[in-house]
């Protein structure tokens, strides 16, 4: 773990050691606590090593590096029994307070950096490579792994590969000489890490919405959705520009506001490109009155919902999953809406592929629920696959050709039985004219008052959601037969998997299913109904996805029993397993 | 209501346009607004611009908020697509319809309270992004369809039907517009056709923002002695410093004007509006100058009306962020994919 | 029923007949279904005179006035057998459709104006009042009383009252030479309506804001909300003005939207002046995002939530039940809001008055849930009582004195164990100082992005919560110890009670409990567990209340069964009597 | 974080005001701004001029939206309560505020993205309203909360850190506020403290809304070359037509100004701005050429500053809605409940 001061640099630094242990083999995930504030305030980055590869969490600190004076002593405290802690010897040692049950190395970077470096600036970027240069001794990483990021990350500054190699050096050479390197706990090479990648879910995402041919993209700046749209620029900048015209072939909108991102999306769905809004908490709070409009004209939407901790501003440098029912009920009125809770950055990428299928399909909103852990941490992830069979599902759109044959057309006629109507673009024909409001209309697209029609058309709504329910991913399940078992989504996958490896070590086996979905399906159901117990572990205070199960499925309430997490931090597989064991110790089925 | 809809005859004694489409063809469902009501001599005025450019009824986009105004855009045109959008957010709403398919007319149709109240800062930002589309502000002084509250515009002393007069300060979109660096601004009369159609015709062949704000009184709730917004006092109370006639594409300007006071603009799509200078000494190209005489006359409640600023040269939307000519929405996936092939050199760059 | 145009001026002649009844001391009620539109589009209007003074929908029609050409024949169709059409025999008879299972009396109204009356507007001003006369003779009504309402409406404008008086009389005279007048079905004086008013909900709110001393009203216009601010701002112009000075003891804010209004609301109540809102769906939905801040910065707000048909716009003059869950659980993040559901003018008055109690003791938005039908009809209720012993409850607020022996103050301690903090306002001292933010801050009021900090906060509120349930009002409940109960909500009253009579009747004695309020009080836990079969009776399509109670009791879901009616007109008592017998066929435990 | 908190020691040796309270009095927490931050200087300027007009700390209330400005009212005058709305919604928060009690001085701190982009709907609505409160609108042309993104100031021409040059019409808040009908508009900068500090109090003493677009440079995200809200690029592009002095209440104008080119406005509580043209031909009480004066110079990306137009005859938003003179939150109960006693008569009106 590291604890620096935002602003300074430090995250390169951390970033790079992490790489040189992913390109040794080694199973590794990064985990960075950040303020909300750009400059000054203390930070943490957290690195976590495991040969068994998992992602979570882990809550215990092995190698502590204390960069930042102001946090000292709490991070001092924090580290394990038999642990290992690098400060900066530099500082008035009186503000030190001595550990006799951990091992303590004190570099001088301060001192260090001043000796062999000019200006305050380089001073102070220096100082966090150098602690790499020192860990790298300690954990015994390969300095050539490390010289070849630098080379990448500077390939058009070479001078700067050489600075920054000295300052790797000199805190190399200086905890050789001082300490006796490496620690026990070292960096082992392993093959481990082969066919995959490192990547955080916001850019997963956003690759998956280069892929789907996604062309425009609107949004407003909120942490911590930024990124993804940050991420969809470059790439489109990389892969969408037309190499003979030199024309884009994407058009991203900053709108001021997010009632206007989700404004830009509709008016772009309803005239036929695959659109989305990047967005977190505040923002879907502000899109409600627009996301009626589009369930109830019925007009795809693909949001992205980055969570953060709420309510209101919260901490939006903290992670929670707290917009389940804003999302799944979003809007005055009867409504209900389609959610996907993506686990990783490689289901972000499938899953945004999905949502615009989805949305096309069904033609109303999808949200891809992501976390600020998933979408702003980097993980480890297979490497994506894509198969170039794939052909964007654009749902019943009447082609020029059905149009050109067509006698009359009727918006929200319920032709096929499944709740779908057919819908036409602008520009083809005045037969294909209709009128879309989000006042009461009748299944021809006119405008009612009258009850029945009325009714007929909020009656098929509810049909249109039964066949959501089919067409959604279905949860993924591991059931061995047990009587109790976990039902839980999204981030929370890293910590129960882990939970459930150790629970199994004590002999407690339970059974594992993960919801990928809102409406849920038919497998959920029957789960369910096949288990005593049923643990729901989410990271919300209001216990949001138990909500929708005891809503929206057959389940008897009294089943589910929540285990819950919502201080910000991501979930550890411990809170976990104790929240289990201490139920089972009550004696309920295991 | 859901039984409500024009007879539609056909008409072979109507004159027809190049495409052989008479003037009912450009019509829409039949009116539900008070009898005499302003916007409906707009949506008139709509009616014979399209009609007379020869629009084809499929090429067109109406887009609207909520309000009397905003229903309007279901009563002309009917061979076009609509959307009605929600209260105050139809310029969101135009901006996706244009980022997807630029090779559309669209016609915004809004009020006051849609646009300057609750709509201000849509409004504001759709103008920065000098989006192509015509938006016409159906301006009544008041909230039409929730009988009759002071809007936004309403005028400092303009006194409402239960008597109380108004002292905030009125916002009016015409300042407004060209604070914001609007490209197109245009004022006219619900009344005065002749003024009305030509200024559509050349928002219509504007590339990029062209706003109208159409003074278009409410009979039901804001026509009565005090208003600022009534019939009466429109008529009397405006003038035009430059007059603009609309030229089509391919056609002569045959009228022959004396030099130095007539001022042609050639529009993007071919055609032109010539300029009349009726007020010697304004300038329609002048924004800072144009702003000071609006101004001037507004703080005298007087309404400056006619094309009051244009701006030919100023890039619109789709030029600034460099999209092809042809319509998004039209692009095939295969252009849009970089597929299998192009993933592992993507993937690489996170190892 | 009477079939007019809007705009035409039926209004107030249909609301004079049911005045002249209600003055003969015969209960009744009326129910406007107009269109959302000014002016020309069809309109009608409902009057129910029952010995027993129901107050729903009967769905059965005895006499109807058919004034408007255009839905004739559907007005004609809806007369029950053996009922009673007045018509315009002006009109062309083709346009007429006979039945000969209904007496038919033609009137020429339109012939009758025109030799009578000069000038169009008066003329079709007066036919409306001459169908009133010719009404009065077939339903026996006292010619005198109607002089004297007239009187009333027209005090200033006396000639006024002769014209009108005019038309009446031709239309009673008409109706008595022709007809054999009165019908069977006529109004027998009665002495029911004595120490009772006919008000609408929206005008009984005001009347509460007025006395629960609530001095800032903000709002925007939307309908059906709007006559209730029209109400605060006559009653203030009369009440609240200070005869010696001339000033307003009050201050109305007409805002751009509903985003401003609300934040008007939380500024105001902020800085101690109890404040209000009343809108409609739409303004709920673009309220969320400041909803979340009052809620995580604890301000108090109360809300009139005048429920119309949603989703989206919807249809903005028909009647629905449909916010509960938008409401409940408004904002993004973890939020739960206390919600309050008159079920009558009545109740519009006394909880306007208890949801600023509530929010200000609770420091936390309220929402009074009144749907059009009970806010925009008329109602017969009993003449309010005002006890004089009230003084508003002003919360935990430190007054000077209590600040000035102030050692430091706290904001968001929870020195009680009620879960609510002491707050204070500006201008008094520095000492009393604090900030008010919607993002994380922890006990003191200080700004955090700490874990524990954020939680400790965030669990006070779910104590708080608790603590709300203790205090809302509780649960209206007859019961005779049936297995089987109704339980349901505001304007579903009217209709249940019907239903429970005429199910009684047909032998069938089930229990009632109408909630009056959210969170739950222990009561209704009680009656929930109670009971074997539960119909829950609400206005909207997804069963928002038995969500509600399924999430927020112990109450087993299965025994919960819905009974809803959600095209946009108040629910008719045989919907529910249906729904319950239907059920009690198949079996269902009574 | 919550463990930041400024050591407070007692300074015995700084000057105090009359109310007895040195400079220290009037600051507030610890900055977390980047070092060099324009909204620092800002934030030093209401210290002083609230020290300087002896303001009790209570007797302030700060409003402020979301932002890395709107942070700053945490920074100064900790003896006031404070309150950080969501994102852009200051204004309305602050008309509740002010409706609720009138006597208190109301200094709103905001942002470029939060009053103009998000916000600008909230601000046009809050100047219209007139109501009595400083806006400082602390302006960088980007957001640098979320990392500096385009704001809606930024002028056309100005170029981001990635080096893309933004094409979009700017909105200056002065042109807005002007077309709006503010009655109080002036524009500094955060360096400027000299002209800084005068117009926050001409601004406090104001009776009516005073907008202070303060150009702010944000130094980690555009202080580059190439943008226009650079340090570098506000000094040498922005010059004031006018100078202004603040003379506090009961005080003499002291200094003697050559007679003709000064003006003395007097201010609602007493205290008068001494303005001195430096451009002979500039009236900042035409509200028209002011608007045309400004708007020709930002058409050139320079920056009029200075008190630019002032109006002290506008009724204020209390004025206009007819309110006492105390506060509303004071009035007793018994004056707002019509009690028991009038009940009869009102509901005597519905039978
Ligand atoms: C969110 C929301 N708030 C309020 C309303 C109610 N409403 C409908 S139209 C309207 C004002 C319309 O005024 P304007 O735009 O001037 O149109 P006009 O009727 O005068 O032509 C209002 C307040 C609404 N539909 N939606
Ligand atoms: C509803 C909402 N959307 C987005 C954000 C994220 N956000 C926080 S501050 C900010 C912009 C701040 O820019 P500005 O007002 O110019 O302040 P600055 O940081 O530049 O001083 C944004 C977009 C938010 N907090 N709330
Ligand atoms: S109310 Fe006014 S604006 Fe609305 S239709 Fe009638 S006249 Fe027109
Ligand atoms: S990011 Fe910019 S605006 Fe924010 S604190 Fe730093 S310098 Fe100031
Ligand atoms: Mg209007
Ligand atoms: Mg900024």
């Amino acid at each position: 773990k590291f604890a620096n001061v935002n602003g300074s640099g430090s995250t390169s630094a951390n970033a790079m050691v992490m790489k040189a242990i992913f390109r040794m083999g080694v199973p590794v995930v990064g985990k960075n606590f950040f303020p909300s504030n750009i400059q000054g305030l203390p930070t943490w980055y957290e690195i976590r090593v495991t040969r068994e590869g998992w992602r979570a969490r882990s809550g215990r600190v092995d190698i502590m590096v204390a960069m930042n004076a102001e946090t000292y002593s709490r991070d001092v405290r924090e580290v394990s029994a038999g642990g290992c802690l690098v400060y900066d010897s530099t500082w008035p040692s009186n503000t030190l307070l001595a550990r006799d049950d951990i091992r303590t190395c004190g570099v001088p970077f301060a001192q260090l950096c001043n000796d062999n470096f000019e200006g305050a600036r380089a001073r102070t970027l220096m100082k966090n490579v150098m602690y790499a240069g020192t860990l790298a001794a300690l954990i015994d990483l390969d300095l050539e792994v490390i010289r070849a990021l630098l080379a990448e990350t500077f390939a058009k500054k070479p001078t700067l590969v050489e600075s920054n190699m000295k300052a790797i050096e000199i805190g190399y050479r200086y905890a050789k000489e001082n300490f006796d390197c490496p620690l026990a706990t070292r960096i082992e090479r392993m093959n481990a890490t082969a066919g995959h990648i490192m990547i955080d879910g916001n850019t997963a995402a956003a690759l998956g919405c280069l892929y789907a041919g996604a062309t425009v993209g609107a949004w407003y700046p909120i942490t911590p959705s930024t990124s993804l749209m940050d991420a969809f620029r470059s790439l489109c900048a990389r892969h969408r520009v037309d190499p003979k015209t030199g024309k884009n072939d994407y058009l991203i909108v900053q709108a001021e506001d997010e009632l206007a991102a989700i404004g830009v999306v509709i008016g772009a769905s309803w005239n036929g490109v695959r659109a989305f809004t990047p967005t977190s908490g505040p923002g879907i709070s502000l899109m409600e009155e627009f996301i009626g409009l589009a369930y109830y004209a019925e007009v795809p939407a693909v949001i992205f919902d980055v969570q953060r901790v709420g309510p209101s501003t919260g901490m939006p440098t903290r992670t929670q999953q707290c917009d389940l029912l804003a999302c799944a009920y979003a809007s005055h009125g009867d409504t209900r809406h389609v959610l996907l809770f993506p686990d990783s950055p490689e289901e972000c990428f499938h899953m945004a592929v999905q949502a615009f299928d989805l949305a096309e399909r069904l033609q109303t909103p999808v949200f891809v629920l992501l976390d600020l852990d998933i979408g702003m941490n980097d993980w480890m992830a297979p490497d994506f696959k894509w198969d170039d069979n794939y052909r964007p599902d654009r749902g019943k759109m009447l082609s020029d050709e059905q149009i050109a044959g067509l006698g009359k057309f009727h918006r929200y006629l319920d032709s096929d039985g499944d709740g779908i109507p057919y819908r036409t673009l602008p520009g083809v024909s005045p037969k294909a004219a209709y009128f879309t409001r989000g006042s009461g209309h009748n299944s021809y697209g006119v405008y009612t008052e009258d009850a029945a029609e009325y009714q007929e058309v909020m009656d098929r709504l509810v049909r249109k959601f039964g066949t959501a329910a089919r067409l959604v991913p279905p949860a993924t399940i591991e059931a061995r037969g047990a009587q109790a078992a976990i039902v839980s989504l999204g981030s929370c996958d890293a910590p129960v998997r882990e939970a459930l490896a150790s629970l199994r070590r004590s002999g407690t086996v339970i059974d594992y299913m993960r919801v990928r979905a809102f409406p849920f399906g038919a497998e959920v159901e029957e789960f369910l109904a096949a288990h005593q117990t049923i643990f729901v572990v989410e990271q919300n205070r209001d216990a949001q996805l138990r909500s929708l199960l005891t809503l929206e499925t057959a389940v008897d309430k009294q089943k589910l029993r929540s285990i819950l997490h919502y201080n910000g931090l991501p979930m550890p597989a411990r809170c976990i397993v104790d929240g289990v064991n201490s139920a089972l110790a009550k004696g309920v089925a295991a | 209501m859901s039984f409500i809809s024009k007879p539609k005859v056909a008409n072979p004694g109507l004159p027809q346009n190049e495409l052989g489409l008479n003037r009912r063809d450009y019509e829409g469902a039949m009116s539900t607004l008070c009898a005499g009501c302003g916007h409906d001599s707009v949506t008139a005025a709509i009616v014979q611009a399209a009609y007379e450019m020869a629009l084809p009824p499929q090429s067109v986009v109406k887009l609207s908020g909520i309000g009397c105004s905003s229903k309007t855009t279901a009563y002309f045109v009917a061979g076009a697509h609509g959307f009605n959008a929600v209260h105050g957010r139809m310029p969101s709403i135009a901006t996706g319809a244009n980022a997807a398919n630029r090779n559309l007319r669209y016609i915004g149709v809004s009020g006051d309270g849609d646009s300057l109240s609750i709509g201000v800062g849509q409004l504001a930002h759709v103008i920065r992004r000098n989006l192509d589309m015509v938006y016409i502000l159906e301006n009544n002084g008041v909230y039409g369809l929730t009988k009759g509250q002071f809007s936004a515009s309403a005028d400092i002393g303009s006194k409402s039907k239960k008597g109380e007069a108004n002292e905030q300060e009125p916002i009016d979109p015409v300042l407004l517009a060209l604070a914001l660096g609007a490209s197109f601004v245009a004022r006219s009369f619900s009344g005065d056709k002749e003024q009305l159609v030509p200024l559509i015709k050349a928002g219509l062949s504007h590339s990029g923002f062209a706003i109208i704000d159409v003074l278009s009184p409410c009979v039901t709730f804001n026509d009565h002695e005090g208003s600022t917004k009534s019939y009466a006092y429109v008529r009397e109370h405006s003038d035009a410093p430059v007059a603009a006639d609309y030229v089509a594409p391919q056609r002569e300007i045959s009228v022959s004007y004396a030099p130095g006071e007539t001022l042609p603009v050639t529009m993007h799509d071919g055609s032109s509006i010539v300029l009349r200078k009726l007020d010697p000494d304004y300038d329609p190209t002048d924004r800072a100058r144009a702003a000071g005489y609006v101004q001037q006359r507004a703080m005298r409640n007087e309404y400056v009306t006619g094309l009051i600023y244009v701006d030919q040269k100023r890039r619109d939307f789709h030029a600034r962020h460099n999209t092809p000519d042809a319509a998004l929405n039209g692009v095939p996936f295969e252009r849009l994919c970089p597929g299998a092939a192009k993933l592992p050199k993507i993937l690489a760059s996170f190892r």
